[in-house]
Order: structure tokens, then C-alpha cells, then sequence
């Protein structure tokens, strides 16, 4: 690996935040309920940025990322409750099964476009669900209980990094460019030379590996999985911290993706109501700012660290 | 050898002959243009050949090889490369990044080593990015390589989208309407940079233009579809003096160049 | 210009927003506000399914539990004038959600007690919470047997209890009523595939059915909120039955019966606590409909008994509608709250504990409850027969 | 007589300033022509005058009244009516529905009729092909569905946005010569075209715009014996 | 065999209803390209617009189906106005999340405005008797409720032909869903034709709100939600954006559920619709009756 400055400081931030946050927990400074939040904003930002890989950079309208979310999350508690593996083996395994699902799902659907897509996916996700629901060595409706609560800060902390770090290397390389490339132009890609068919598909595998991976850390945090957890109005909500970040914008889902947690969190005393204005914020910042938060723009260290002599030009700026 | 050859090409959309028994050859280094009314079957053709569509019937064959079944994609690797009729850019990215886009399949590194920043990563953008800059030098676009695509001037785009077809390395080139929108000066402009190009990178180029003045300028030879089948085929000399090409494409009044009107 | 326009509109669909907002403040009672656990207040948690799909449940619960506070303070409260502080969060169905909540009341309201949630998942993640800072949490309508006792370990979950049946109960003394009462042969089940509750019930009884010497002729499930059973209970006309168990919620029982009696179906019907909703009659499409059919049930709306009628009034005038099941157990579990911390001597939440795992005979409006050592209740089952569209009390086992 | 006057249009698309201060007038009975390179502001002009686009700036005069900022459907009414670049038709529609939109304000039904004969009159090709899905007409025929649907509304003044693109040579004339007839026979033509030997063939008077401004104004025949026009129009 | 046409029998009614709900999914997609996914909530409205009209008005239920598809038409051009209008050229990901947030507005304000009970139409609205009937000497039940349905929703279909093809409106709405520039250039009223589809659409959706309500005998704020995605996913199987594809689909979708439930089983139900519209889509790309529109090169 070649360290600029930026990366070198990029890292010192990450490392530097894990430490604050683990000895913050150390000394009891946060609460139950900010540990749970927290969890639940690292889980999000993973599903989040993952999806934004396929949405956002590769164009592909995906409704369906819950259903990845339970593939893992389903995998790696069978791994963990039932055969007692060791979680990393179970996170792994989860977010391979998951990709697998996205595979699946990728290949047939590639003919489709749009909102044809849309639906499709979201039909995957159901039957996803669906499944679940019917199989009676998961439990079926009643899910599974009694997972190991294995899910730690170190955990989350490490997977969200990794997830942040691998889908950003992946779009600011040659493969992320040829993604971007179908989402801006299917044909003139394909005549470029790209095998859109196995850009498109590997976008969904890798979207659906990191979604995978938090279902996985969902699953083993909240120790209760039910196929009720993965309808696709967990879909939908995920689509929203996209778009509200700002598609193509990884940056972007991840704020969204901490913010719109943190909200949801901070009202839960107003009952339905908070529902009401969840609803009513979403209409107005999508009217009066379509694009998202940052648009297809990233927050990046640039601002404070002098650029490089090249400038890179790359697909997330 | 011809570099491409199609035999008994032919294509029908629900029982409608878009493309009948069409037999082009070009050899190696050829300028060639296709002409013919709208609706004739140029950008069918064009189409046929780099596999967005599947010839209900016929052979396509680029340098010995057949191309029939093949995807767009694998078209272009074995070096075929397009513009479009209606400008296709990437027009949300730089002008920069559509070029190195193009030089995608030519890059060697893989997706690990993009994860991991391996050190073939670094090699690997370092060449695609002196590529693109080089090429973009030539096309004199260096100026808008940050620029999004989408922002710059008509002729800029046109030339942008020929840089990029380049990028991808091909042996054969095919141009549609390139001139489309163009004035007489741009057009100018462009026949002296598609005549440089075709020097200057070996290229076999076949072309669709309405532009009388550049097809008959700069091509070696002419084919005239109508109704999806090939109805003259010689010399711009030849061809503009074609009875049945005047017929249907032509015009009694206009002949050679672009056409003139009445009263002026 | 465009712009002024655009913020015009805004700001009308915001004030419609708020006109909304507003109307339903009303219904907010001052003791649902948060307040600082004083010396003289005891903050309870109360963390229920209030959005989302299963709101009805939820809020029909929080209504109830709200009323019982209300009328505790009112009669001076506990210890000796200390009134309640009920604190009510929403988890939206959401397992997590169900979790936070539960976090957020007990480390940030130091509530001394949780009830709720109103479904079994919600009430297992909110227990993990409750168990982790050992506290006390009730849950009037969690009917999984897992949610009080850990099925790896056998092991009883300490802080969690509950005053609802746990899903056996009623299917085996419904199984019994079909056979020995209604001599029913030949049996048809059809129950909710999405619902654990459904699905516990539709297991036991068919055991105990067939058990008692009787045939199960056709199983059709159905996911909860469907709307169409017509495909299913053709398959169950065809099939001959003499009985159809319907172990489901009345939202969906109503649309059974209707659907069933439409199709011809006049075989007695049978169910379980599910069904105890004043607006069966209703959504089955007239009382007509609900003849020949009984369901097993914790009371009796029309059991004389002056309390239950009492509550089933203030309920009413309070809310303005008629409460269910999920808000009489509701109402229950609040009373047994407050009786176990006067038990107790002391709101201290291990205290309470202690006197809600030696609770016996508690008097509530649906049955004197024993908590067992499962943290189960022992209670009454009735069995209730629909009669022109009233809840008639058709017999009582004690279980 | 003066029909249409635009004084000093000013048009954005976002932060692009299209038409800086543009100025021109067509008089009653006249073929005018805009010609000009791509991006120069020519179809920016016409969609405005339309109505499609909203001047920053600038007043639109058509018969003495201030038509500026007006909707496309008013600005329909008062007589002028567009032919868009590249036709647009109503590709799955018939050919006589999309002629039955072109009289989408007027509600005469005899008067309607009437219309059609005419425009069946004058493209013979489109009556034999009434009930045909107008996608399935070739080009020029398309071309020619686009001019009969703008005359359905029977305007006083006709905007034609290149309508020689992408026809073969031999289309081009006859669509020119089309153009020349609806002229004579009282309908006042506003022209956008590429291809300025032709445009200038057939108009009166002429401008030249080059990016958003008009550069230069005269007849048709000064205009095509300019040297600079010359130079950068008409390959001379 | 009795089984199968008595499935047939209930399949037709769903479907009837699902088809009245496509209907309106595909008018607003044909005209603006976008999921609404609010249209199923707009049901629900509808469905309490009359119940309100009946139980405290006492008004009668055909007055009452007047009177909620105008208050239904009113809403769904409102929620046009509000959040998509002002999307229309930002994309199409902006304006599916408002349709999302327009949705989760009217669930949740609808909780909270109409209570969270589920609540039922009076008896004896519409009388409902059992009709014998008999079909190649096969005895059946179905009820007037059901024949009404079916009834209904063939006149809502033909008055819709009718309106899409023999009106200015209509031809106004076929014009801007090909082209609105286009069609602003002929004099069309783009914004008003609009509101005109979602008018229409969201009347549509109020009589299925109605039908649903008094065939199910239930009414709920988050009654919309199923159907609506049900019949978002008959209007894909037949063809988005094409209104004969809408019926197709609807009916189909109906008769195909009816048929999984009937001699399957209803817990798969829901996966296996899902599975039949991604092996449609897989065959023909955009539906049953979709012509299959490669992008033009």
C-alpha cells in the first residue's frame, strides 16, 4: 500500500474514533440506548453505502437490500445458534450466501430496466421473506432467538470501516469507472468494451455481500431475528438514506444514514406522530433538494490537506 | 484479406426487412461511407455489426473471424469501435474519465488489486491516466478534461466522442453522422480530422452522413442502401451519377455537393 | 417567483401537517407527558407498538394501561400518595426499536418497570434490556411460551412476566370443548402463518384433537391482514369438516366468518382469545354470522363482574370506543403492577419483582391471577359463545 | 406590417446563458430565417418564443400585444404555432389523431374538418395513411405529419425548427418546397435551419446568430453573398 | 371441478379490484413515468371518505361513492401539485422517495386521525344475497356483492376507454405521455392534464377503496398498502403504463392468487405472485401486452 498524506490522516481519524468510542464505552459514558443506536447507525451506513454501489454508481434501481440483510442475518445465526462456529466464520459465510442471493438475483434480472428492475428486486426480497416465513428450521414466523449477542463496538466498528474502504477502492479504480460508465450510458459502455453483465452483476454481489455482513452484525446484536424484520419498508428506508444523502455520494450515505437513525431514535416518545413528520421532512428536503444532502459530491480531507499534484478526476467526485 | 466482410446480412423486426441481403467488404485502411434516405437501414447496419442486434440470417466477418452472436462488448475487444447518431456520452463524468472509461479493457489489473491498492493498481491507473491525457492532447480537449461531459459545446462533444471511441484501440472504426449538426466549417474541420485519425492511428473507418460535401469529400468509396438492401456501391463519382441512387436519395436538382436551392 | 410559489405550498401542506398534529395533542393526557422521576412519582415504562402494522394492538394496550394509572393517581396512588409516571415510547413494531426504547426508559427514565410490548418478538428484545438491568417488564399479551422461559437453557427468564395465556393453554382447552362439547369428528384449522401466536395455538390443538379421538380433514393458513380466505375455505367445504379452529386475531376472524358463512359454511366455528373484540359482529358481517361459534377467552365481557363493567365504561368514555382484549389485559397487568410494588413495600424494581414472582390471587377484571414459577399466569379460561352478535359465557375452567 | 418583435431576450438553462439580448422582428407575409452554428441559440429562440422556455428578460410583440412569459397553450391560441426539432409526433397515435391534436384549442368541428382536407390536400401521402400508427411513417413523412399538425391550429405565424434534418437530399427539397407554398398562400414562417443554403433559398430576410447573439441581419440574398456567411455557413 | 370455477368465481372479484387499482397506477405511470406509491393509501382515504359519508352524513352509498371519488380525486391531484410537480425534472429516484414519504403520511396520519380500530361499513349497504348458480349443471355460490363488483369495474373500464379515446382530455393525456413538449405545443395544458390523470386515477382508486371495504367488510389506514403493491404488481405483469395491460394484469393476478390459495396453499401465496411476475418479466421484459421497446441506437 502507498500512503499519501490525506490517507495517512484518513486513517489516524479512523483509528483515533474507534479509540475515543471504545473507551468512551469503557467508562460507561454511553448509554444502553446510545449503544443500541449506535449499533443500529453502524448496521445502516453499511446498508446504506452498499446499496448506494448499486443505486447510486451502477444505476440499477434495486428495491430488495432487506432481503439480502436477512440472508445474512439468517445464515450466520444458523452458523452461530445451531451448528456454534465462531462469528467471524458466521459474518463471513453470511455475507458470501448473501452475495450468492445476489448473484441470483442479478443474472436473471439484468434484461430488466428501471422501474421493471424495481419491482423485480422488490419481488426477491418478498420471496426472500416469504421463505423465511415457511421454513420450519428457522423458525418461520416466529424467527430465531436466543443468538449470541456476539455483535461488539471492535465489530461493527471494523466491518463499517472495511465496507467504507473496499466499495470506495472499488469506485475510484477502473472497475468502479466502467459501473458509473453503465449507469450514465448502457450502450455507449457495452461499446466502450465493458461487460455490462458482469458489471451489473458483481454490483449486486457486492452490494449484497456488505448488506450480508449487517445482517450478520444485526442478527447477533439484537438477538432476535423474524422474517417481520425484513419487509421491504426496511428496503425502502434504506433507499431513503440514499437518495437523502445524495446518489453516487458515498459520504453522503453515510450521514444520511446516521442522521435519519439518530432522528428516528430521538422521537420515539411522539408515538405515530413522529412517523407523520418523518414523512412530511421527506417530501419537503426532496422538493426544495432533489439531489440529496451532497449530491453526487463527496466530504472529503481535501479541503484541508493540499491536493496531490494530479488531480483524480474519479468516479465518486 | 478484407478486414470486414458481411455476407447475405439481413435482419427483420416482426416480418419487416430492415436489412436484406446486404454484402459490404472493406479492406484494411479503407474510407468507406454508407449512405441512403432515412429508414434505409444504415444505423441497422451499424447496429449488425457491433452486436446490439442479431441477424436473423448472414455472417459477419472481422479480420477472418466470424462476429455473429457475439456481445457489444467482446465486438469492441476484438477491435471495433462506434460513434452515435445522437451523441452517447457519459455526460455527468469528465471528459477526462469518459476517455479512461474507454480504456477499461485494456487496463490489467484486477478487482482485488484495486481493493487492496496493490501496487498493479497504481501502475495500472498511472498508464490509463498518461493514455487518456495523451489522447486528449491530440484532440486538443485537454483544456475541458475536468469538465463534465454534458457541459461542453456541440462540436467538442462530437470530437469528444470520437477521442473516446479511439481509446478503446479499434482496428475498424464506424462513424454515425458525424457532421449531424455541424456547419459547413465544422464539417470542414472534421474531414480534416478524420482523414488525420485514420493516418495517425491505421484505422479502417466506415461512415453514415446525410453531408453530401463530406461523404463525397473524403470517401473512398460509397455503398446506397435503400430499403435495407445495398442498391449502388462504387467511387463518389460513380455514385453521383447513379441513376437509381438519384432516384431515391438524390434528387434530379441537387447533385454532388450540398444541396442548392431555387431562387438564391 | 417560481420559488415564493413553491414555499407557498409548503408551507400549506405543513400547516395541514400541523392542524393533524394538533388534533390528535388532544388526545394526549397530561400523565403521558415526561416528567422527572421525583421523589413522590414511580416512572414506568411503558414501550408498545404504537406505528406500524400492528399499532391497533399497541395503542389499544396504551390506552388501557394509560386509564389504570390514571384512576390509581386519582385514588391516591401507592406508598403512600406516590403517583405513577407512565412514560410511553413507541417501537413501531421493530425489533430494535422495541430494544432502544426499552434502553432509553430504564437508563434515561429509571423507570422501575416496562410493560409491554404487545407482541411476543418486540417483547423478547425489549426483555433483554429489562433482563440486563434487571428490571421488571410485563407483557399483558406476549403469548409465546418463549418469552418467560429461555428454550436452550429451560431456564426462567427472571424479570419477565406475563399475565396473558401462554399460547397451550387455550388450544388445549379448546380441543377438549370441540370434542367433549360440540362433539365435533371432523376438525378444519385454519390460522395465520405470519403469526407466532396462530401458529402455536393451530400446532397444540391439533395434537390435543386428535388426541381426544378426533381428525384434522384440512389445514389452510393464510398471512395476517389478508383479505381473501374464499380460496381456503372452499378447500374446507370440500373437505367436509363438522369444526373450523380459528386461532387468529379478529381482524382477520371477522373476514373468516363473513367469507365462511357466504360460501355456505354453517359448521360451528372456534377460537381463542383473538377473537374478543366488541366489533366482531361487525367486521364478520352481522351478528347473524357469528351464531355457532365460540372462542376460549380470559372473561367475559358480559360477565357482570362490576369491575370489569366499570372498566369497560371508563374505558369508553375516556376513548370513546370499546376496548379489547389486548386493553382489558392491559388494564390487568397495570393493577398487578401497582399491586406488587404495594406488595413490596418499596418501588425498588428487584422488590417488585420479587412480589410479582409470589403473586397469588391477584383479583383482576379478567380473572384472579397465581403467577406460576414459570412466570406464567394460572387463570381462569372461559369459553364464550357468540349469540346474536353477544358474548354469552358458555362455561369456565379454571387451568 | 409588423407580426412578431423580440427585443433583447434573455434566456438561462441553469447557470448557461443561451440568448444574450437577442432582437428580431418578422413581418406579416414573410419567410425568416435564423441560421447559425450548433449551440448558437437558434431552437433556444424559437422554444421561447413558444412559450416552452421562460425569458429572464426581455419582451416577445406579437401583434402589439405583450405575449412574454405566456404558456405554450395561450401563446398557441393567439395564432403561432411551433414545428419541433426532430418532429415529434405522437408516435403511437394515428396519423389523424395527431392531426386532431395539432386543432387541440379549437372546438369548430366543421372548421376542423376543413383543416384536414386541406392538410390531405397538400400531403396526399398522409390521407392514405390516416389510420396508421404515425411511428410507422417513413422521415420525410414524419416531417411532413409534423407541418400538417402545426397548420391543423391554422396559424398566422409558423416556427420550423429545422426541418431538414436527417432527411435524404431528395426530401429536403421537396420539404423546402412545402415550406415556400405554405408561404405564399398567407401563412408567415419563422425558419431555424442548419443547412443555410437551403434556409436562405427560400426566405426573405435572414439573421445570423452566434453564441446567443445575432451577429448579423439582412436579405436573404446580402446575407448569402457575405463573405463571412460564406465562410462559416455555406461552405464557400 | 366445482372447485375450480367457484375459484374462478372468487378470482374474478379480486381480480376486479386489483384491476380498478392497476388502473390507476398505470394511468399516473404512462403520464409521468413514476411509481405512485402513495395510490394504494389514496384507497384508503377513499374508503373512509365514504364510510364517514354513510355513517355520520347518512348519505346513500352510491351518493357516497360520488362524493369519495371526488374527495379521492381532489387528494390525489393535491399530493401532484405538492410533491411531484415540483420533481418533474430532477430525475427519478427524488420523486419515488416523496411518493414514499406521501405514503407514509397518509398511513401514519391516517393512525392517527382515524384511530388505529379497524373499522366496518354498516350492515346492509349493498344487500347481498347468495345467487345459485349453476354452470354446466355445477352448483356455485356467489353473492350480488361479488356480480356488482365485477359489474362495476367493467363500466369504470369502458367509461375510461372511452374518456382515453374519444375525449380531448384523453387524447391530451395520451398526447403528454408520449411527449409533453410536444404536446404543450399544441395548445395542451400539460400541468392541468396532469391533474386531470391523477384525478381520474385516484377516483378510480376510491371505488376500489369502497368495493374492498364492503367485500371484506373492513376498513383500516393501512388497508392500501397490500392491495396497492398487488396491484402495482398487475399493472407491471400486464404492461405497465398501458390501460388494457392494467385489466389484464389485475384480472390475472386476481384469478392466480385465487388459484395458489385454492389448491396450494395461501401461506406461499404471496412468494409465489412475486415469482410469477419475475418469470413474466423474464419473458416478456415489459409485460404481457408491453411491446418490447430495445432503446433505440
Amino acid at each position: 500500500m502507498r500512503f499519501s498524506k490525506k490517507n495517512l490522516l484518513s486513517l489516524a481519524g479512523a483509528i483515533l474514533i474507534y479509540f475515543l468510542v471504545y473507551w468512551l464505552q469503557a467508562a460507561g459514558v454511553i448509554s444502553a440506548f446510545q449503544e443500541i443506536n449506535l449499533m443500529m447507525v453502524g448496521i445502516n451506513i453499511i446498508l446504506a453505502v452498499s446499496l448506494n454501489l448499486i443505486v447510486g454508481f451502477t444505476g440499477q434501481l434495486a428495491l430488495g437490500h432487506a432481503g439480502f440483510m436477512a440472508v445474512g442475518a439468517y445464515v450466520s445465526a444458523i452458523l452461530t445458534t445451531n451448528l456454534g462456529q465462531p462469528f467471524p466464520v458466521a459474518i463471513l459465510a453470511g455475507a458470501c450466501t448473501a452475495a450468492v442471493a445476489g448473484i441470483i438475483i442479478g443474472l436473471p434480472t439484468l434484461r430488466l430496466r428501471g422501474d421493471y428492475l424495481a419491482i423485480a428486486t422488490l419481488g426477491f426480497g418478498e420471496i426472500i421473506r416469504g421463505a423465511a416465513n415457511n421454513i420450519n428450521y428457522i423458525g418461520g414466523a416466529a424467527g430465531m432467538i436466543g443468538i449470541p449477542q456476539l455483535t461488539n463496538w471492535t465489530w461493527l466498528y471494523l466491518m463499517m470501516v472495511l465496507t467504507i474502504l473496499v466499495i470506495v477502492n472499488f469506485l475510484n479504480s477502473t472497475h468502479g469507472r466502467a459501473c458509473v460508465a453503465i449507469r450514465e450510458n448502457e450502450i455507449a459502455a457495452e461499446t466502450m468494451g465493458i461487460n455490462t453483465t458482469y458489471y451489473k452483476v458483481l454490483a449486486f454481489a457486492m452490494g449484497a455481500f456488505f448488506a450480508g455482513i449487517a445482517g450478520a452484525l444485526y442478527a447477533h446484536y439484537f438477538y432476535l431475528i423474524q422474517p417481520a424484520t425484513f419487509t421491504f419498508f426496511r428496503s425502502f428506508d434504506i433507499l431513503v438514506m440514499v437518495v437523502f444523502g445524495g446518489l453516487g455520494s458515498i459520504t453522503g450515505s453515510i450521514i444520511a444514514a446516521a442522521a435519519i437513525t439518530i432522528i428516528n431514535a430521538a422521537l420515539q416518545d411522539l408515538a405515530v406522530l413522529r412517523m407523520v413528520i418523518y414523512a412530511v421532512l421527506l417530501i419537503v428536503i426532496m422538493v426544495f433538494r432533489p439531489q440529496g444532502l451532497m449530491g453526487t459530491r463527496e466530504f472529503t480531507l481535501d479541503r484541508w490537506v493540499p491536493k496531490r499534484g494530479e488531480a483524480s478526476g474519479s468516479a465518486g467526485n | 484479406m478484407a478486414l470486414l466482410e458481411t455476407r447475405d446480412l439481413t435482419i427483420s423486426f416482426g416480418g419487416l426487412m430492415a436489412v436484406a441481403n446486404v454484402d459490404l467488404c472493406l479492406q484494411q485502411g479503407e474510407l468507406v461511407g454508407l449512405i441512403g434516405p432515412n429508414g434505409a437501414g444504415k444505423t441497422t447496419i451499424f447496429n449488425l455489426l457491433t452486436g446490439v442486434y442479431r441477424p436473423t440470417r448472414g455472417e459477419i466477418i472481422f479480420n477472418g473471424r466470424s462476429l455473429v452472436g457475439l456481445k457489444p462488448y467482446q465486438i469492441t475487444q476484438r477491435g471495433i469501435a462506434r460513434t452515435f447518431q445522437n451523441i452517447r456520452l457519459f455526460g455527468n463524468l469528465s471528459v477526462l474519465d469518459n476517455i479512461r472509461i474507454a480504456y477499461h479493457w485494456h487496463s490489467r489489473y484486477g478487482i482485488l488489486n484495486a481493493i487492496f491498492r496493490l501496487p498493479s493498481f497504481h501502475q495500472g491507473e498511472a498508464a490509463i491516466l498518461a493514455r487518456s491525457q495523451e489522447l486528449l492532447r491530440i484532440f486538443k480537449l485537454e483544456p475541458y478534461q475536468y469538465e463534465k461531459a454534458k457541459n461542453l459545446p456541440y462540436g467538442e462533444q462530437r470530437r469528444l466522442e470520437i477521442a473516446r471511441a479511439l481509446a478503446a484501440r479499434p482496428k475498424l472504426l464506424l462513424l454515425d453522422e458525424p457532421a449531424a449538426g455541424m456547419n459547413p466549417q465544422e464539417t470542414k474541420e472534421l474531414m480534416t480530422l478524420i482523414n488525420w485519425i485514420r493516418q495517425e492511428f491505421d484505422l479502417t473507418i466506415l461512415l453514415i452522413e446525410h453531408d453530401m460535401s463530406l461523404v463525397m469529400g473524403i470517401c473512398e468509396r460509397i455503398y446506397v442502401l435503400d430499403y435495407g438492401q445495398v442498391i449502388a456501391e462504387g467511387p463518389p463519382e460513380d455514385i453521383r451519377n447513379n441513376e437509381r441512387v438519384i432516384e431515391a436519395y438524390l434528387g434530379r436538382e441537387v447533385n454532388g455537393v450540398a444541396p442548392q436551392g431555387g431562387k438564391s | 417567483m417560481e420559488r415564493i410559489k413553491k414555499i407557498a405550498l409548503f408551507t400549506v401542506a405543513l400547516l395541514l401537517a400541523a392542524a393533524i398534529i394538533a388534533g390528535c395533542g388532544q388526545q394526549k393526557s397530561g400523565a403521558e407527558k415526561q416528567g422527572a422521576s421525583g421523589g413522590d412519582t414511580i416512572n414506568i415504562g411503558v414501550n408498545y407498538e404504537l406505528s406500524g402494522d400492528v399499532a391497533t394492538y399497541g395503542t389499544n394496550s396504551k390506552d388501557a394501561i394509560l386509564l389504570a394509572f390514571e384512576e390509581i393517581n386519582q385514588n391516591g396512588g401507592v406508598l403512600g400518595g406516590k403517583k405513577f409516571n407512565p412514560i410511553v415510547l413507541d417501537n413501531g413494531g421493530k425489533r430494535e426499536e422495541a430494544m432502544s426504547a426499552a434502553a432509553k426508559l430504564i437508563t434515561e427514565n429509571k423507570v422501575v418497570a416496562l410493560l409491554g410490548p404487545a407482541t411476543s418478538g418486540a417483547t423478547m428484545a425489549a426483555a433483554t434490556m429489562a433482563t440486563k438491568y434487571k428490571v421488571p417488564i410485563i407483557s399483558p399479551s406476549a403469548t409465546n411460551p418463549d418469552v418467560t422461559v429461555d428454550p436452550q437453557t429451560k431456564k426462567v427468564r427472571d424479570y419477565v412476566f406475563r399475565v396473558c395465556f401462554i399460547d397451550p393453554t387455550q388450544a388445549i382447552v379448546g380441543a377438549e370443548f370441540a370434542t367433549k362439547d360440540l362433539g365435533a369428528k371432523k376438525a378444519a384449522i385454519i390460522y395465520s402463518n405470519s403469526d407466532e401466536y396462530s401458529k402455536g395455538l393451530y400446532k397444540v390443538f391439533k395434537e390435543e384433537f386428535v388426541k381426544n379421538g378426533g381428525q384434522v380433514v384440512a389445514e389452510e393458513s393464510f398471512n395476517s391482514g389478508d383479505q381473501d380466505f374464499r380460496p381456503a375455505l372452499t378447500r374446507i367445504k370440500d373437505a367436509g369438516a363438522d369444526l373450523i379452529y380459528v386461532p387468529a386475531y379478529y381482524g382477520d376472524v371477522g373476514k373468516i366468518v363473513n367469507q365462511a358463512r357466504e360460501l355456505g359454511i354453517k359448521v360451528p366455528m372456534l377460537g381463542a382469545d383473538g377473537w374478543d373484540s366488541p366489533k366482531l359482529a361487525e367486521y364478520a358481517g352481522g351478528a347473524a354470522n357469528l351464531n355457532n361459534t365460540y372462542f376460549t377467552n380470559h372473561y367475559a365481557a358480559s360477565d357482570p363482574n362490576p369491575r370489569l363493567q366499570d372498566f369497560i365504561k371508563a374505558f369508553k368514555a375516556k376513548y370513546n370506543r370499546e376496548p379489547d382484549a389486548f386493553a382489558a389485559l392491559a388494564y390487568d397487568t397495570s393493577y398487578l403492577l401497582a399491586d406488587a410494588i404495594k406488595r413490596a413495600g418499596s418501588a425498588d424494581p428487584e422488590a417488585i419483582r420479587n412480589a410479582l414472582a409470589s403473586t397469588k390471587n391477584f383479583d383482576g377484571i379478567t380473572s384472579k391471577i397465581t403467577i406460576d414459577e414459570n412466570h406464567n399466569p394460572v387463570k381462569d379460561v372461559a369459553i364464550i359463545a357468540m349469540v346474536d352478535g353477544k358474548q354469552t359465557l358458555k362455561k369456565k375452567i379454571t387451568h | 406590417m409588423l407580426l412578431l418583435k423580440v427585443e433583447n431576450l434573455n434566456v438561462y438553462y441553469g447557470a448557461i446563458h443561451a440568448l444574450k439580448g437577442i432582437s428580431l422582428e418578422v413581418n406579416e407575409g414573410e419567410i425568416v430565417t435564423l441560421i447559425g452554428a450548433n449551440g448558437a441559440g437558434k431552437s433556444t429562440t424559437l422554444k421561447t418564443i413558444s412559450g416552452l422556455l421562460r425569458p429572464q428578460s426581455g419582451t416577445i410583440t406579437y401583434q402589439g400585444q405583450n405575449v412574454n412569459g405566456l404558456p405554450a397553450q395561450a401563446i398557441v391560441k393567439m395564432g403561432i404555432s411551433q414545428v419541433p426539432e426532430g418532429r415529434r409526433i405522437f408516435p403511437n397515435l394515428t396519423v389523424r389523431e395527431n392531426l386532431e391534436l395539432g386543432a387541440y384549442l379549437r372546438r369548430d368541428r366543421e372548421g376542423i374538418n376543413k383543416s384536414m382536407q386541406e392538410v390531405f390536400r397538400r400531403f396526399p401521402r398522409l390521407k392514405e395513411r390516416q389510420k396508421q400508427m404515425a411511428g410507422t411513417l417513413s422521415g420525410g413523412e414524419q416531417q411532413m405529419l409534423a407541418i400538417g399538425r402545426a397548420l391543423m391550429s391554422r396559424p398566422k405565424l409558423m416556427l420550423l425548427d429545422e426541418p431538414s434534418m436527417g432527411l435524404a437530399p431528395i426530401l429536403v427539397q421537396e420539404i423546402f418546397n412545402i415550406i415556400r407554398e405554405i408561404n405564399e398562400q398567407g401563412t408567415t414562417i419563422l425558419l431555424v435551419e442548419q443547412n443555410a443554403n437551403m434556409a436562405l433559398s427560400v426566405a426573405h430576410r435572414g439573421y445570423v446568430l452566434e453564441t446567443g447573439r445575432i451577429t448579423l441581419a439582412g436579405s436573404a440574398a446580402d446575407l448569402a453573398n457575405s463573405e463571412a456567411v460564406k465562410k462559416a455557413y455555406l461552405g464557400g | 371441478m366445482a372447485v375450480f370455477l367457484q375459484q374462478i368465481i372468487n378470482g374474478l372479484s379480486l381480480g376486479s379490484i386489483y384491476a380498478l387499482i392497476a388502473l390507476g397506477y398505470t394511468m399516473v405511470y404512462g403520464i409521468i413515468q413514476l411509481i405512485n406509491f402513495a395510490h394504494g393509501d389514496i384507497l384508503m382515504v377513499g374508503a373512509y371518505i365514504a364510510f364517514f359519508g354513510v355513517v355520520y352524513l347518512k348519505l346513500n352509498i352510491w351518493l357516497a361513492f360520488i362524493i369519495s371519488m371526488i374527495g379521492s380525486a381532489i387528494l390525489g391531484v393535491l399530493i401532484e401539485r405538492v410533491a411531484y410537480k415540483p420533481l418533474r425534472n430532477a430525475g427519478r429516484l427524488a420523486p419515488l422517495i416523496t411518493a414514499i414519504g406521501v405514503s407514509l403520511f397518509l398511513e401514519n396520519g391516517g393512525l392517527m386521525v382515524l384511530g388505529t380500530e379497524i373499522r366496518s361499513y354498516p350492515a346492509g349497504l349493498i344487500t347481498s344475497a347468495q345467487l345459485p348458480l349453476a354452470i354446466f349443471g355445477i352448483k356455485l355460490t356467489a353473492t350480488t356483492l361479488q356480480l356488482l363488483i365485477l359489474a362495476i369495474t367493467i363500466a369504470m373500464m369502458i367509461i375510461l376507454q372511452y374518456i382515453v379515446h374519444y375525449t380531448w382530455a384523453g387524447k391530451a393525456m395520451r398526447a403528454v405521455s408520449y411527449d409533453p413538449d410536444a404536446a404543450r405545443l399544441m395548445g395542451i395544458n400539460v400541468d392541468n392534464t396532469i391533474s386531470v390523470t391523477f384525478a381520474l386515477g385516484s377516483a378510480f382508486a376510491a371505488v376500489a377503496g369502497i368495493l374492498l371495504g364492503l367485500y371484506y367488510n373492513t376498513i383500516h389506514p393501512l388497508m392500501g398498502i397490500m392491495p396497492g403493491l398487488k396491484a402495482f404488481v398487475a399493472a407491471v405483469i400486464g404492461g405497465i403504463g398501458l390501460i388494457p395491460g392494467a385489466m389484464v394484469g389485475g384480472f390475472a393476478l386476481g384469478i392466480f392468487e385465487t388459484m395458489v390459495s385454492g389448491y396450494w396453499s395461501s401461506k406461499l401465496r404471496d412468494p409465489i405472485v412475486f415469482l410469477l411476475l419475475i418469470l413474466i418479466l423474464l419473458v416478456k421484459p415489459s409485460g404481457l401486452l408491453g411491446k418490447n421497446n430495445t432503446e433505440k441506437v
